[in-house]
């Protein structure tokens, strides 16, 4: 199945560009989709690793229990700097 | 006008405050805080702002907070404005409105919707100074 | 214009918080609580409202507390206007205002200001209510 | 010794004037002053002895270590209800 996958901030200047498709494997896990991004995106590797940005998943904080489906849009979030 | 909003361009104060008191003749207090642009940051003169935002995600987790402040404080109305893009020196930023009937509630409101904003809402801020630019990861 | 007044006429909040802002370009957090006239008070509803102050001691007793709220919080401006005479229900009646780099010395700054003036400054509301005039004794 | 003494909100509507000439004795103590003013205005005994009210001199809080002199103006505060 295919994700759509979001960079913001800084994240965006990393990685070179704004949105990307992915193509995971079918019922993958939210630990196993974050093993592909680091995989897919080196430059994101050790941020993802850091622990100091978000995942979104169809613009809502995703976890462990999250499930991915097929077309859903995946947003990598770095620390929020609004107010 | 929606109370909830992300923009481009600027708002105003004593607008955004009518659009809030029109909820209710029962309101005695209204909190207002405003974000600035200051400019200085950690000892670095800034020379503008950029903020970027996640379209969708941003205005639905500001809904949230204004749903939130409703429920949990004894509130009677609550506007939010954040502005995306270029912002100079001086320029409003983001504006929280919370309006009730006694002042002790507002203030609780409005203090506890900006500490929320900053914490859960993707919005992020590009500072430039005289160095380059840098995007902003802590929270102040 | 001065940023301690009393007054008749309406204030724009909008002009209120550039005229403080004009102090310094480091101001980050900005706080407004904004007093306003409420249709009902202690079950009663309420006509309109009708303010006196002490000429000259109303107005030092303001000044002492923006003096004393710029010594004892971390803030670099505060304007504070408060209307006189007859106001009706929804109208503006007080005005405080707290500018700082950080908000979170807004906002003590903005809620001790007003809980001062509450207490030190000799203004007095009268309410016209269906049934009559009444001097408001007691703090709100 | 003349002082002025002024009266507002409930007080003035209790006395019926804004404010009246009052002689006193020179190097009048406050507290002498207070009665003073409990026997000129009876209406406003009650609220003298209640403490509700708060009394000024030259606008400036007064009490009992207030020193009063020829040309002060006092006066009598009820409870503020500003804000």
């Amino acid at each position: 199945m295919v994700i759509k996958v979001r960079f913001f901030a800084m994240l965006k200047t990393k990685v070179g560009k704004e949105e990307a498709n992915l193509t995971v494997p079918e019922n993958i896990s939210f630990d196993k989709l974050r093993d592909m991004l680091k995989k897919e995106f080196p430059a994101l590797a050790e941020f993802i690793d850091g622990k100091s940005i978000m995942i979104s998943v169809n613009q809502e904080f995703a976890d462990k229990n999250t499930i991915i489906k097929d077309g859903d849009e995946v947003a990598l979030l770095p620390p929020f700097s609004g107010g | 006008m929606d109370l909830v909003r992300i923009q481009k361009q600027d708002f105003s104060v004593s607008e955004e405050i009518e659009l809030v008191k029109a909820a209710s003749k029962s309101i005695g207090g209204v909190v207002a805080f405003l974000g600035t642009a200051r400019d200085i940051s950690k000892g670095e003169e800034i020379v503008k702002l950029d903020f970027e935002h996640y379209p969708g995600m941003a205005e639905k987790k500001l809904k949230e907070i204004r749903d939130a402040a409703l429920k949990n404080f004894n509130i009677i109305e609550m506007g939010i404005v954040h502005r995306t893009g270029a912002i100079d020196i001086g320029e409003n930023i983001v504006l929280i409105i919370a309006a009730a009937q006694h002042r002790n509630d507002a203030f609780m409101a409005c203090e506890w919707a900006i500490t929320e904003l900053k914490r859960i809402t993707p919005i992020w801020k590009r500072e430039t100074t005289k160095k380059g630019d840098v995007w902003v990861e802590e929270h102040p």
